[in-house]
């Protein structure tokens, strides 16, 4: 059965190529100003973002509030991705007694001068990563950047030094502050549920702003919620992958 | 009063979780079991003055998809059908009593509520107001005689079991298109005297259409050729073959092939599709080749499902034939068969708890030893030959008469050849019970009377019914009630027609 | 109330991510939070549904944008319908997995229970949503915490789950192509405003390939043969508590996708005809070759997932044909068999955590060791089988009674001879549960499963019957509304 | 005529990528293999959406300082760039799952190999 298989594999590939290649002539021209991508939904997004959302980058202006709700569903796809290497490699470590950190971090390169160098750049780097949260919305950036960046400082301490000195999270913590990221994302949607607008209709939020600049409050509050949880998953993720395992 | 079907088929529903309840208090639970059988022969019979008036008791239709209702009705039909499996359970739950204890058995509960389910379905058959009804209940007598065919439990029970279900189901199946079919052509799909299917395709179609009815009946009927399982399922006790071959099963599917052939093509559509000729030429096939086996067989139980197979094509060739008299004869048929045939299985199973014996050959001298099993036996044997003065007689008389009728009269050729063949395989037993040299010591050693009382009973009864065919039940009124409603007679028709 | 279809969502959303927190004090509050989210789920779910059969469509604009620049969720009485099915399966489950996880240590516990909430979570959100690439994520969030929950059954389920992601990932790509074909065709990805646009660019051959590659997509995931690999080795090995709720909705999620994309987006006609017509002839084969592979297996479990490939073949075979007859049947076999499926998964891991045994020929004598979870599993066999009055029957008269009205012999053929080979496989069990002497040894525990554990299984058994007999009121109230008109 | 023939050429190279994620999936027998060739798939599925995304003589989607009312005409579409940051996430995410269970595999069998595992797993 497993070498049928394998013997007509190709025949779903070359199925799937001719309908791709052949389908390739009828799309609509590329760069095309005039298709129907550019001209149905999307003109609004770039005439009124500004106006409406008070974000001067549209992606996040979409990202962040007309599409928040897909936007959300990422962001707990990213927990639930954490999770589920939690779950997979069980890597739960026992209260009593815990992998030694030379057992729990094989990786770690034990270096002066990279040690030297990422001190010098660490702090540079988590600032570059709250640079790119806040300015997502004006300049290319925002949460999951932001989250990426902040990850990876934090990683690289893991690399040069084990996990002892800096930022000693077990998985159930940073679980944890994954889940205050999500947590903080759908808050905010909720606070405007209790102010009778819809859920993640900033305009209801109780804040001294008005039209496009309370839109970008709320979305500054989500964007925030996404950095913490990308964050904590990212280190999750790394930790659990080199990590051992309870069993 | 329009309850009345309803009520009569929960009755043994509720008995059955009833028995369940009390599964372990055997006295109370056979009690159950005798007060609802009685209690179900009541509400039947009450019903009884209705239909004899010409008219019909019908519950309220539970629509269930749209144009499929669970709707019953007690028609004349019906009632001959009802009023048989009601009466037989009331004896054969007498019967299973003595039978089972004295044999031992285990699973007596489980044996106790199926056999109720089975008779609350039997009587949901012959209520069906339409074929969805008639389909469903068919299909949960299938499941419900499941139990029954394997209570032994061995592997030659399983082994029966398994062909059973192999026939029953794939029958079903081709029965579930077959009506999935009819309803599509015409919606409701509810039984009517004469048929609701003219007209409504071509000619193709419909004959497509009656073989899978005939498939999907045939199965439970017992049609050759799909009889193959009736004598496999002959290992299971003998109040079940009882069940299966007078009360419920066999008699379900030739009760459903009647149902079809009258009440949902009609037998003049039958005829102009040129299918009633196929359908006798098979029965009459059937009545001949089932005698020409049942001689062959040394297995007692084996020898009476054979004589089942062509019996019951008696009822098939009747309803094929489709004249007045043959439909009487083929009605009646349903319920003198069933009592004369419950007489010779209950005689089987009361020799067998005594003495263990299956084969004929070893049941030599016993007649003396049990003469009112012997003579009851003798009775429906002879009943079943078709004597004069049996129910038989009456029955095969009608068939005659109706073959005449429809111009076959081949078929009164086979029906006389038919009853020598009886004669031929009963009257060796007969022979061999009274008169067959035995070595023990003579002595009189009858079965319990929890035995032996149920079989004198049908026994009586099948003669009675030969010489007043209308006594009590009416099954003879009843008959010709039903057959006038699907044949107009002949005379009436002239007068109709007269100008 | 009028936050109602949002709460079908948020409700076990919010919950799985407090969980971590609740698992803190012990896996009892670990459960406890997902009974909640399932419970809450439900009961949105049902308020939902009561309000969008009276008559109104519910259209939630998340954020307060109108559609189509703004996400739509949509309540109509079949994503209702849907989204009650879901979630009360999630409730049963939710319930069984208890005796499950009395076992486990607390964080544990807590990371499951997180993950069936995000599962119930992504499933509900497929169901209820309104747009094309919104259901893609909530896809994703259901597919990784499958993921997540099937593989923890062990070694082989580790390697069975990795195989079902790379396939449900191929699957995920294919569809979110296929919306990428239809949004660079009509620009939105709104379904209602799509379904508006399309007939202008109907006849285009980029609409046959986005349907063709959508088509495929969900019919991986809805597991239709011959796009059925992941699933028989995923069903086999996963664990007790999540393949009961897996069976039973998964796939069916997928399947309702797929006919709400093909119903409501292509509005009737508009669509083109050459991709279901394929869909029809593969889930022919499906039907038939699910019901020879399910006879051929000695696993239970394996027979069961193998079932379940025959048994999406009808319900995809009921979208393929695409009557209302046959929608009404599609539809009603995505309840039946949910139901039914969960049944019999549940019961048959139930024996397996009682007393570690999952062949046919260990489940000898069971039916006097468990003689209600039998009862149970003889129930829903029975419906699977397709015998009246349960209610596999009448899903299955459904589609008979399409395929003949469509004149597509060959489909009723295929019902007819896949429940035949039903009778077959079923029977094989049955007989060694009720006829066969036992040989299980005698030390184990045998008594009757605990009561968290048979409380789901017999409510859905009880299910069965009714779904049966109520049938009539269950069509007209709750399926035909669910009609494209 | 040339920027339809350009056009076809941006689809195909999406396409192709497609289809080598595609046959590395089917074809290849290492799981990380498998697995890196998914990455590829998604890739291709990303690039498909950014080429939709594109129009002519059009700046990335910021206002630009001092535009007070933004012309469609002027910007790229931002919807596909939106869609496709979601799509890399989820691609992350599904890429972490699979290396766990590949890690999970590799302590308990030893080998990523597809064929020596259905050997050990037998």
């Amino acid at each position: 059965m497993q070498q049928l298989l394998q013997r007509i594999a190709w025949l779903p590939f070359v199925a799937a190529a001719a309908i791709l290649f052949y389908a390739a002539r009828d799309l609509p021209t590329m760069a095309d100003p005039n298709a129907p991508a550019s001209t149905h939904v999307s003109p609004r997004y770039i005439e009124s973002a500004l106006e409406e959302t008070g974000a001067s980058n549209m992606v996040t202006a979409v990202l962040a509030d007309y599409r928040a709700y897909d936007t959300l569903g990422e962001t707990v796809v990213i927990l639930t991705a954490g999770l589920a290497c939690l779950l997979v490699l069980g890597a739960f470590t026992p209260a009593r007694s815990g992998p030694t950190e030379k057992e729990a971090m094989p990786y770690e390169f034990g270096s002066d001068i990279v040690d030297a160098t990422s001190r010098l750049l660490i702090p540079f780097i988590i600032l570059f990563a709250l640079y790119v949260v806040v300015h997502g919305h004006t300049s290319p950036g925002g949460g999951f950047q932001g989250g990426a960046i902040c990850a990876a400082a934090i990683i690289l301490v893991r690399l040069v030094r084990g996990r002892a000195p800096g930022l000693k999270l077990l998985p159930t913590y940073t679980v944890a502050i994954g889940s205050i990221g999500v947590l903080v994302y759908t808050g905010t949607g909720l606070v405007s549920l209790f102010f009778e607008k819809n859920f993640l209709d900033y305009s209801g939020l109780p804040l001294p702003f008005h039209g496009g600049h309370l839109r970008e409050m709320g979305s500054l509050s989500v964007e925030t919620g996404v950095f913490i949880t990308v964050t904590a998953v990212m280190v999750l993720i790394f930790d659990v992958l080199t990590m051992g395992s309870e069993e | 009063m329009s309850g009345g079907p309803l009520a009569a088929v929960l009755v043994s529903l509720v008995a059955a979780v009833a028995i369940f309840v009390f599964r372990n208090h055997p006295n109370l639970r056979e009690a159950v079991t005798l007060a609802a059988a009685v209690i179900k022969f009541a509400i039947v019979f009450s019903l009884l003055p209705t239909v004899l008036d010409g008219g019909v008791v019908e519950s309220q239709p539970l629509e269930l998809v749209p144009g499929w209702a669970l709707h019953l009705r007690a028609d004349a039909f019906g009632m001959v059908f009802a009023l048989l499996a009601s009466s037989l359970w009331i004896l054969t739950s007498v019967y299973s009593i003595g039978y089972m204890r004295s044999g031992g058995y285990t699973h007596q509960t489980g044996y106790y509520a199926s056999f109720a389910i089975c008779v609350s379905s039997a009587i949901g058959i012959a209520f069906a107001a339409n074929l969805a009804t008639f389909f469903i209940f068919y299909e949960i007598l299938t499941i419900a005689t499941y139990p029954l065919v394997i209570h032994r439990r061995n592997e030659e029970a399983i082994a029966g079991g398994r062909k059973y279900l192999a026939y029953t189901l794939i029958a079903g199946q081709a029965l579930l298109v077959a009506v999935v079919w009819s309803a599509s052509l015409a919606p409701g799909a509810t039984f009517q005297p004469g048929g609701f299917l003219s007209g409504s395709a071509s000619s193709g179609t419909l004959q497509a259409l009656f073989v899978l009815f005939i498939i999907g009946i045939g199965a439970k009927a017992a049609i050759m050729p799909l009889h193959g399982w009736l004598p496999a399922a002959m290992v299971a006790p003998t109040p079940v073959s009882a069940l299966l071959h007078a009360v419920a099963v066999v008699k379900a599917g030739v009760f459903g092939c009647v149902r079809i052939v009258g009440f949902v093509f009609g037998v003049d559509l039958i005829r102009e599709l040129g299918l009633a000729n196929i359908l006798a030429f098979a029965a009459g096939t059937t009545i001949l080749i089932a005698s020409i086996r049942a001689l062959g067989e040394d297995h007692l139980k084996r020898r009476l499902a054979y004589s089942t197979v062509s019996q019951l094509s008696y009822i098939v060739l009747g309803a094929a034939l489709g004249s007045l008299h043959a439909l009487v004869g083929a009605i009646f048929h349903i319920a003198a068969h069933g009592f004369m045939k419950i007489t010779l299985f209950f005689c089987a199973g009361s020799i067998y708890t005594k003495t263990h014996k299956e084969y004929i050959a070893d049941l030599r001298g016993l007649g003396r030893e049990m003469p009112v099993t012997f003579g009851a036996f003798t009775l429906g044997a002879l009943g079943l030959a078709g004597m004069p003065l049996f129910a038989g007689f009456i029955s095969k008389w009608n068939l005659g008469l109706g073959a005449l009728e429809a111009d076959h009269t081949i078929y009164v050729g086979v029906l006389v050849l038919s009853g020598l063949l009886n004669f031929a395989y009963f009257f060796p037993i007969v022979y061999t019970g009274f008169f067959g040299k035995s070595d023990a010591p003579f002595r009189f050693k009858e079965a319990s009377v929890l035995l032996w009382l149920p079989l004198a009973v049908t026994a009586v009864i099948s003669i009675l019914l030969g010489i007043f065919p209308d006594i009590g039940l009416h099954f003879y009124e009843l008959a010709w009630q039903a057959a006038e409603s699907l044949v107009a007679p002949a005379p009436l028709m002239l007068a109709g027609g007269g100008e | 109330m009028e936050h109602t279809p949002i709460l079908i969502v948020l409700v076990p959303l919010t919950s799985a991510l407090l969980i971590p927190f609740l698992a803190m004090g012990g896996g009892r509050f670990a459960r406890a939070g997902l009974l909640f989210a399932t419970a809450g789920s439900l009961l949105s779910s049902i308020l939902a549904l009561r309000a969008s059969l009276e008559g109104e469509v519910l259209s939630y604009h998340v954020g307060g944008w109108p559609p189509p620049w703004g996400i739509e969720i949509v309540i109509d009485p079949l994503s209702g319908v849907m989204a009650t099915l879901v979630s009360f399966l999630a409730v049963l489950a939710a319930f069984y997995s208890g005796p499950y996880l009395s076992g486990w240590t607390a964080r544990r516990t807590g990371t499951f229970c997180s993950l069936f909430a995000l599962l119930v979570t992504g499933l509900q959100g497929i169901v209820v949503t309104g747009d094309l690439f919104n259901l893609y994520v909530f896809l994703e969030i259901s597919s990784i915490s499958a993921y997540a929950l099937l593989s923890s059954g062990g070694s082989k389920s580790v390697v069975a789950v990795f195989r079902y992601l790379l396939i449900g990932t191929v699957a995920a790509s294919f569809y979110l192509i296929g919306v990428g074909y239809l949004y660079a065709m009509t620009g939105t990805l709104n379904m209602a405003d799509m379904a508006a646009r399309l007939p202008e660019t109907s006849d285009s051959p980029v609409i046959v390939v986005a349907v063709s590659f959508i088509v495929i997509g969900l019919a991986i995931k809805a597991a239709l043969f011959p796009l059925h690999g992941w699933l028989p080795d995923t069903y086999t090995y996963a664990p007790g508590p999540v393949i009961g709720f897996v069976a039973a909705v998964m796939t069916k999620v997928s399947a309702y996708a797929l006919y709400r994309i093909l119903f409501y987006v292509f509005v009737a006609g508009t669509g083109p005809r050459e991709p279901l017509l394929l869909l029809g002839w593969a889930s022919v084969i499906a039907v038939v070759a699910g019901s020879l592979m399910a006879l051929a297996q000695k696993d239970v479990q394996r027979m069961l997932a193998y079932s379940s490939i025959g048994q999406m073949g009808y319900i995809m075979l009921g979208i393929a044909i695409g009557t209302p007859l046959a929608l009404t049947g599609a539809l009603l076999h995505v309840v039946n068999h949910a139901v039914m499926k969960g049944c019999l998964f549940m019961v048959v891991n139930g024996v397996q955590w009682r007393l570690g045994v999952f062949r046919v020929r260990d489940f000898a004598g069971m039916g006097r060791r468990l003689p209600l979870t039998m009862a149970a599993f003889t129930v829903a066999a029975l419906s699977m089988i397709g015998l009246p009055p349960t209610a596999g029957f009448f899903s299955k008269y459904y589609l008979a009674l399409a395929a003949l009205e469509s004149g597509y012999i060959p489909f009723l053929a295929a019902l007819i001879l896949s429940s035949l080979l039903g009778a077959v496989y079923f029977f094989r069990v049955l007989e060694k549960v009720y006829l066969s002497p036992e040989n299980v040894e005698k030390t184990r525990d045998t008594s009757e499963l605990p009561l968290p554990m048979l409380a789901p299984i017999l409510t859905l058994a009880v299910l069965v019957l009714l779904l049966g007999v109520f049938n009539q009121t269950v069509v007209t109230e709750l399926i035909q509304p669910g009609l494209p008109s | 005529m040339e920027a339809e023939t350009l056009s076809v050429v941006n689809y195909w190279l999406a396409a192709s990528l497609f289809l080598i994620g595609l046959y590395g999936i089917l074809a290849r027998p290492h799981l990380v293999r498998k697995l890196m060739a998914m990455n590829i798939l998604q890739v291709a599925v990303i690039v498909f959406f950014i080429i939709l995304g594109y129009k002519s003589d059009a700046t990335p989607p910021i206002v630009r300082q001092g535009d007070e009312t933004p012309i469609a005409r002027n910007y790229i579409n931002p919807l596909p760039h939106t869609l496709m940051l979601t799509a890399i996430v989820v691609s992350v995410s599904t890429t972490g799952v699979a290396l766990a269970l590949l890690i999970r595999i590799h302590r308990r069998f030893g080998t990523l190999d597809e064929s020596e595992l259905i050997e050990k797993l037998k």
